[in-house]
């Protein structure tokens, strides 16, 4: 490995650091503050790290596993943001528990939000299928536990053992699916690289070799899982309502964000889905998902659950660009754009709704605030809560003014150009029907109450670090639906050709 | 027949049937047996196809550690006789219908597709240094990220793995 | 040298992955699904080892590595929470954990 | 001075920020409003001073501060055109507005909205300014559609009142009919010639289009239709009267002296689009004629003090359109800026008499208030002048630049000459009949004895000034428009035009002031009370609406109030429903149903990879 590799791969290197400098912290100065800190001083610098990784150019191999490039790097970056939005509303969604009783103690929760980001950001810069693995399960492994965290806490949390469990069994099973593709894959062609495999593939022509076919089809299986397509997606809701709502965050956006990248990347780099076969299948599946998600959200009382069925048809909204670009009528550059842009406006929005869910909820009460009746009247005691929720509600129902607008702009753009009528219809008979059940939460929000709400919980006040946080999410957020120009062009950017 | 492919295929008699066993079987201590010797049986077949290294890795971890981890908390919760009783009655034989159909449907479409073509190939023996090499040469860094794997896997274990806390009403009588 | 065609190692690790997979649908107790993950992760393992074989390549035993690797993490992680459940609920039935549902 | 260009529009916006942002008191509201409207006005007159003293030739000035969108190959910038004209524009909004902003301090002291009406007018302001000094049409667009919210806003002032919604509301619709053909006539002008910037747009409209031809043509009659709706001609005059519900000086900053004017302005700024058109010159020129005399009769039979002037408003807006259609560009913006002066002086004076008699409006139930009143009436006095032209107020010199024009018109130019001077007496016939009734006469209202105060008095006085010495003014738009040739006016017309006004006030005298009951008299006979009612209601332009555009859309709505089109969504929605609460059901909560449907999508997934 030359010095330059190893240069490049400094962030990764920093982030397993920090993984590892948090546990030792957390074994010698458990005090939630300085974990906290450590946590948040491990992101920044890994995020600053990003900028010395010298000059990548087109793209540094880095052993066979790892390519550091532009794309790789802009991922990182977004990812690492949004770890560090998750570890700093972790912070009093802890706190506020720390009561009398207060057994569960948070350090872990750090540890485990650093080694998920390191695997998030293997998963990124992945062109092998090994480190794919190694990053998948290291994010999934960390997740496992994450979604767990409270189940042992009081009879309350049964939630969240019921919902590790879930996750724990249904992903150990996907991930299997997903190896035993990979395996089969390795077995036809004895390589492991997915440029090696898209040189292969375009040797062949089309994809003859049977059994690889098998190998694609379960190695698909295993990634619509971990993006909940339909019919994969039945964990989401369950796993969505039962994990405390900081990993609900962490799994709805980078979770899903670095295995959609990763995706995309498989997809550029090795050419997988301009078989027939596949994308029949995507579009499908990217049907299914699109109505299918927004019809389960449609009369949902629980709002992470609405939120996990719309994660869904996002995905399936997301699919699409995928299957535009197998016609060919769009360059490759501009499937990335609109990917990338619609990921970090999706990104922006989750974590800002999650966001306003975890500073009204308590980590020591029976479950999240996430009955949507627990937003009932919110705007006229929280008018600044109620203002960001709706906005990040907006955004998911793509809005004008908002970046989840501009995002699905761009999604039906590269339908239309693609000709891919039929997915264009989809997806806005799919957002018509979003559009529903995002506005009930927003009317409910502005209802006027006369009585205390039915759970009788009561906000606190919002803690500075939590506001200027929000704040920042809903700033973002309106300044890429008003003026998204300098986001394209670092997206434009990133891409790896 | 030669006597390694008459050994291969004892080998995956043994290891099909064992694992049937563990999934049929109603003492889960029984079933752990089964599961180990189908790992061995399975540990058998890599010395045969020449990966001597794999092979002794599944008899160590797998068959050795991992499958001890089972025995500790099969033994910690001290199953007796009448969870065997329940388990019998959770086997229905109707519930296994619809898994059956599935998994039927499944592996006759791999086997179908596995079955188009026969290759009969000299394996080679891959040996345990070409492994090493392989390991701490361009796996390098799958190697370290597998030990941050383990490094969560021991973290979330260990909090996990905390007993309840005693403020609950309810859950320890 | 052996001569021991490779599609009847894919084919043993494609039974021994259906028979897990079957395991997972079919056992309440979770201890049972548990190892029926493991056998199937077991037979991810052969299909990579026959893989390496085919190809004479080290790279199949090294997947085999990792492999290992996810199951313990996974097993303890697993095993963790089935203690946990049965401290809770002093049963291991599956069926206690399906209250999250519609 | 100027490049602080920007700052002009940009003190008004910020007034209304800190109005609207921080809880002000009632002083600190009246300082902030006040003084940034002041301010802007002060460094509009340093620009316009700067402006003014280059050579005409160069009296240009662009400044471009950010590209506002970009699309394909459309691109709107976010900048700014100073010319002479903009420059009229700029100092009228200002000083004019600066003056009301002033008023307000004293007149609207009561109101518990004082701070919300002054975030309103200042918001105003910077969106009028916005749209004087566009550069491109998308600019100008937006200050346009700025200036129609803050109208809705004022009009809808008193919101408690019903009547004031439904008045907010109907100008807000009536204005958007044009807004909708405006907009088309942009959409049209980009389609054809690729830019929206209102320069380079008129040199390549002369480029690539003949006279007369139909594409200039229809964009310019397009254009017509914003104009008509923001400067109230007919036929989307309606709204005007109605939006006097807002508070006075409302009525005299925007429907009187500015916004109102925006339709002048789009016309002269676009004029060599319109030069391309004679069709629609000539029919500007018509709808002005026809304007200003129908709303002459109109405004003669009106009581309400507010409304006469609104039709009067009306009548002198008809009669800048005639000089925007015979060609006599200046002379339009002339009138404007001497009417924006005399009618804001009138608004004011009457907003001063509405005060002191306890928000009376209906002018019989005024009289005698020469005396009590010395101020508003001399103000009004001498706001009537000008508005009737009489020789050497300010109205006189516009009006008659206008009427000359008109006359030496080749097309039908005796016509609307004619229609100019009847118009003129009209004028002079109502403004006096107003004036005597109001001020002459017996006593009979008790006045509110603490009146008003000097920062009441002190605008009508400026603008007493300024409706006299108004008309001296030289304006220096040679540049900005081409030159019209002087045309020989004959004796007999010149004279007509000036004796005109004064037959309208020696017949208000006759009638209104020497023999009140003549007046009477006409009324009680049948064909009088007819033509009263007639007049009154505004030539039944409401009436007509009500019944062709109205009724038959109230007989709509009512047809479908059993939802015929809704049975179908509401179906869709039903089926909605069910089809969730069936997918519902696929989520048991159960685990190995979950695994399965794993397995199951794993089975399908690989048979349609041997199916295929």
């Amino acid at each position: 490995m030359t010095a330059e590799q190893l240069q490049a791969l400094l962030p990764i290197i920093m982030m397993a650091s920090t993984s590892v400098i948090v546990m030792l912290v957390v074994a010698f100065i458990p005090r939630h503050s300085v974990i906290s800190s450590v946590t948040v001083l491990g992101f920044i610098l890994t995020f600053a790290s990003l900028s010395w990784t010298g000059e990548v150019g087109q793209g540094l191999q880095v052993t066979p596993l790892i390519v550091v490039d532009r794309f790789a790097l802009f991922y990182s970056a977004l990812l690492l943001l949004a770890s560090l939005v998750i570890t700093l509303l972790s912070f009093n969604y802890f706190t506020k528990g720390s009561g009398s009783e207060n057994q569960v103690e948070p350090g872990e929760f750090y540890i485990l939000l650093t080694t998920a980001t390191l695997g998030a950001m293997v998963l990124v810069s992945s062109n092998h299928f090994a480190s794919l693995f190694v990053g998948m399960e290291l994010l999934g492994i960390s997740l496992y536990v994450l979604v767990a965290y409270l189940s042992h806490y009081r009879q309350g949390r049964q939630g969240s053992l019921e919902a590790g469990l879930k996750y724990l069994v249904l992903s150990g099973v996907a991930s299997a699916i997903l190896l035993f593709g990979i395996a089969l894959l390795y077995a036809e062609f004895g390589v492991l690289g997915f440029g090696q495999l898209g040189a292969l593939w375009s040797n062949i022509g089309a994809l003859n070799g049977i059994y690889a076919m098998a190998g694609l089809g379960l190695l698909l299986a295993g990634i619509c899982f971990k993006l909940s397509l339909i019919p994969f997606h039945m964990w989401t809701p369950d796993v969505y309502e039962g994990a405390p709502v900081m990993a609900t965050a962490y799994i709805a956006t980078i979770s899903k964000g670095a295995v959609f990248v990763l995706f995309l990347r498989f997809f550029m780099v090795s050419g997988a889905f301009m078989q027939e076969m596949a994308n029949n299948l995507l579009i499908l599946i990217a049907i299914a998902s699109m109505l299918g998600g927004n019809l389960l959200a449609l009369m949902q009382s629980n709002v992470s659950r609405i939120l996990a069925y719309s994660s869904i048809a996002h995905m399936g909204y997301l699919l699409v660009v995928l299957l535009v670009a197998n016609t060919g009528n769009v360059p490759v550059s501009t499937i990335s754009e609109s990917v990338g842009f619609y990921l970090v406006a999706y990104i922006i929005t989750t974590l800002g709704a999650f966001g306003v869910m975890a500073v009204r909820s308590n980590m020591l009460d029976t479950r999240d605030t996430d009955q949507v009746a627990d937003y009932k009247g919110l705007f006229w005691h929280s008018p600044w809560l109620a203002s960001v929720l709706t906005g990040m509600l907006l955004s998911l129902a793509g809005m004008p003014l908002t970046a989840g607008f501009i995002a699905k702009f761009y999604i039906i753009t590269m339908g239309v150009e693609g000709l891919k009528w039929l997915l264009v219809s989809t997806l806005i008979i799919g957002s018509a029907i979003g559009l529903y059940y995002y506005i009930r939460i927003i009317i409910v929000m502005f209802m006027r109450h006369d009585e205390e709400p039915i759970t009788g919980k009561r906000d606190r006040a919002v803690s500075t670090i939590d506001g200027l946080v929000l704040a920042a999410l809903a700033g973002v957020l309106i300044w890429l639906g008003v003026y998204p120009g300098p986001m394209i062009g670092v997206i434009q950017a990133a891409f790896p050709g | 027949m030669s006597l390694e492919l008459f050994l291969f295929y004892l080998a995956s008699a043994v290891a099909v049937f064992a694992t049937l066993r563990t999934i049929t079987c109603l003492n889960a201590a029984h079933a752990l047996l089964y599961l180990i010797s189908s790992l061995l049986s399975i540990a058998v077949i890599f010395y045969l196809i020449g990966a001597p290294f794999a092979a002794t890795l599944e008899v160590i971890v797998y068959a050795g550690a991992i499958m001890v981890l089972f025995v500790f908390v099969i033994m910690m919760l001290n199953m007796g006789k009448q969870t065997v009783e329940q388990e019998r009655s959770w086997l229905n034989p109707v519930i296994w219908i619809g898994p059956g159909i599935i998994c039927t449907v499944l592996l006759a479409e791999l086997v179908t597709l596995l079955v188009q073509k026969e290759r009969l190939l000299e394996t080679v023996i891959v040996t345990p240094k070409e492994v090493g090499i392989s390991l701490f040469g361009p796996y390098l860094l799958a190697v370290e990220l597998a030990s941050m794997l383990l490094l969560a896997g021991l973290v979330g274990a260990y909090h996990l793995g905390r007993p309840l806390t005693q403020k609950q009403p309810g859950s320890i009588k | 040298m052996i001569a021991i065609p490779v599609e009847h190692c894919l084919l043993l690790s494609v039974m021994l992955f259906c028979l897990g997979l079957l395991g997972v649908l079919v056992r309440r107790n979770i201890i049972f699904v548990l190892m029926s993950m493991e056998i199937m992760l077991n037979a991810i393992g052969l299909a990579f080892v026959s893989g390496g074989a085919r190809w004479g390549q080290a790279d199949g035993q090294v997947m085999f590595l990792l492999v290992i690797t996810l199951a313990a993490a996974e097993v303890a992680i697993g095993l963790a929470l089935v203690l946990q459940l049965y401290q809770r609920y002093r049963t291991l039935d599956i069926e206690t954990i399906s209250k999250m549902k519609g | 001075m100027l490049e602080f260009l920007w700052l002009v529009p940009l003190l008004p916006l910020l007034g209304f920020l800190l109005l609207v942002l921080l809880p002000l008191t009632k002083r600190a509201a009246a300082i902030v409003g006040v003084g940034s409207v002041g301010a802007a006005a002060l460094l509009t007159l340093l620009i316009v001073v700067e402006l003014f003293g280059l050579s005409s030739d160069a009296q240009v000035f662009r400044q471009i501060y950010w590209t506002w969108m970009q699309a394909e190959n459309f691109t709107a910038q976010f900048a700014f055109y100073l010319d002479p004209l903009a420059a009229v524009m700029m100092a009228i909004i200002t000083g004019v507005g600066f003056l009301i902003h002033l008023y307000s301090v004293g007149y609207m002291d009561e109101d518990p909205g004082f701070a919300r009406f002054f975030a309103y007018m200042n918001l105003f302001i910077a969106a009028m300014l916005v749209l004087v000094l566009g550069d491109n049409l998308v600019v100008l667009y937006l200050g346009w559609e700025g200036v129609g919210l803050c109208s809705y806003l004022l009009i809808g002032f008193w919101y408690d009142s019903h009547a004031n919604g439904y008045a907010a509301r109907k100008a807000f619709v009536v204005t958007r009919v044009g807004d909708a053909l405006m907009a088309l006539g942009m959409f049209l002008l980009f389609l054809h010639l690729d830019t929206l910037d209102i320069q380079q747009l008129m040199a390549n409209a002369n480029d690539q289009w003949q006279t007369g031809s139909s594409l200039p043509t229809i964009a310019a009659a397009l254009l017509l239709g914003g104009a008509l709706g923001k400067s109230a001609q007919i036929p989307l005059q309606t709204w005007l009267p109605d939006a006097m519900a807002g508070p006075t000086p409302i009525s005299a900053l925007i429907h009187a002296a500015t916004m109102v004017t925006a339709g002048v302005y789009l016309i002269a700024r676009t004029h060599e689009l319109f030069l391309l058109a004679p069709d629609i010159m000539f029919l500007v020129a018509l709808i002005g004629a026809t304007t200003l005399f129908i709303s002459g009769f109109t405004a003669l039979v009106q009581t309400d003090i507010k409304r006469i002037l609104a039709f009067s408003t009306i009548s002198q807006l008809g009669y800048m359109f005639l000089a925007l259609g015979v060609g006599a560009w200046s002379a339009a913006i002339f009138h404007l800026m001497t009417h924006a002066f005399f009618k804001a002086l009138l608004f004011l004076a009457a907003g001063a008499v509405i005060l002191c008699v306890h928000h009376e409006q209906d002018i019989f139930k005024m009289g005698g208030l020469r005396k009590r009143l010395p101020v508003s009436f001399w103000s009004f006095m001498i706001g009537g002048l000008a508005l009737v032209a009489v020789p050497l107020t300010s109205g006189y010199y516009s009006k008659h630049e206008i009427l000359f024009a008109a006359a030496g018109n080749e097309n039908s130019g005796q016509l609307l000459w004619l229609l100019g001077v009847l118009g003129a007496v009209m004028t002079g016939l109502y403004t006096f009949r107003l004036i005597f009734t109001v001020f002459f006469g017996e006593e009979n209202t008790r006045v509110h004895e603490s009146t008003v105060g000097l920062v009441v008095k002190l605008p009508l006085v400026v603008l007493c000034l300024l409706s006299i010495v108004g008309g001296w003014f030289v304006l220096p738009l040679d540049h900005v428009f081409p030159a019209s040739e002087e045309q020989a006016i004959s004796g007999i017309t010149s004279l007509v035009t000036d004796v005109a006004p004064f037959v309208g006030i020696f017949i208000a005298y006759l009638v209104f002031h020497q023999n009140k009951a003549l007046a009477d008299a006409v009324v009680a006979h049948t064909p009088g009370r007819l033509l009263q009612r007639f007049w009154f209601s505004g030539w039944g332009f409401d009436w007509l609406y009500q019944k062709i555009l109205v009724n038959p859309f109230m007989l709509f709505v009512r047809i479908n109030k059993n939802d015929i089109v809704d049975s179908f969504y509401r179906l869709a929605a039903w089926l909605m429903r069910l089809i969730h609460r069936l997918f519902g059901l696929t989520q048991t909560g159960r685990m190995q149903w979950y695994v399965g449907s794993i397995a199951l999508g794993v089975v399908l997934i690989v048979g349609a990879g041997i199916f295929s």
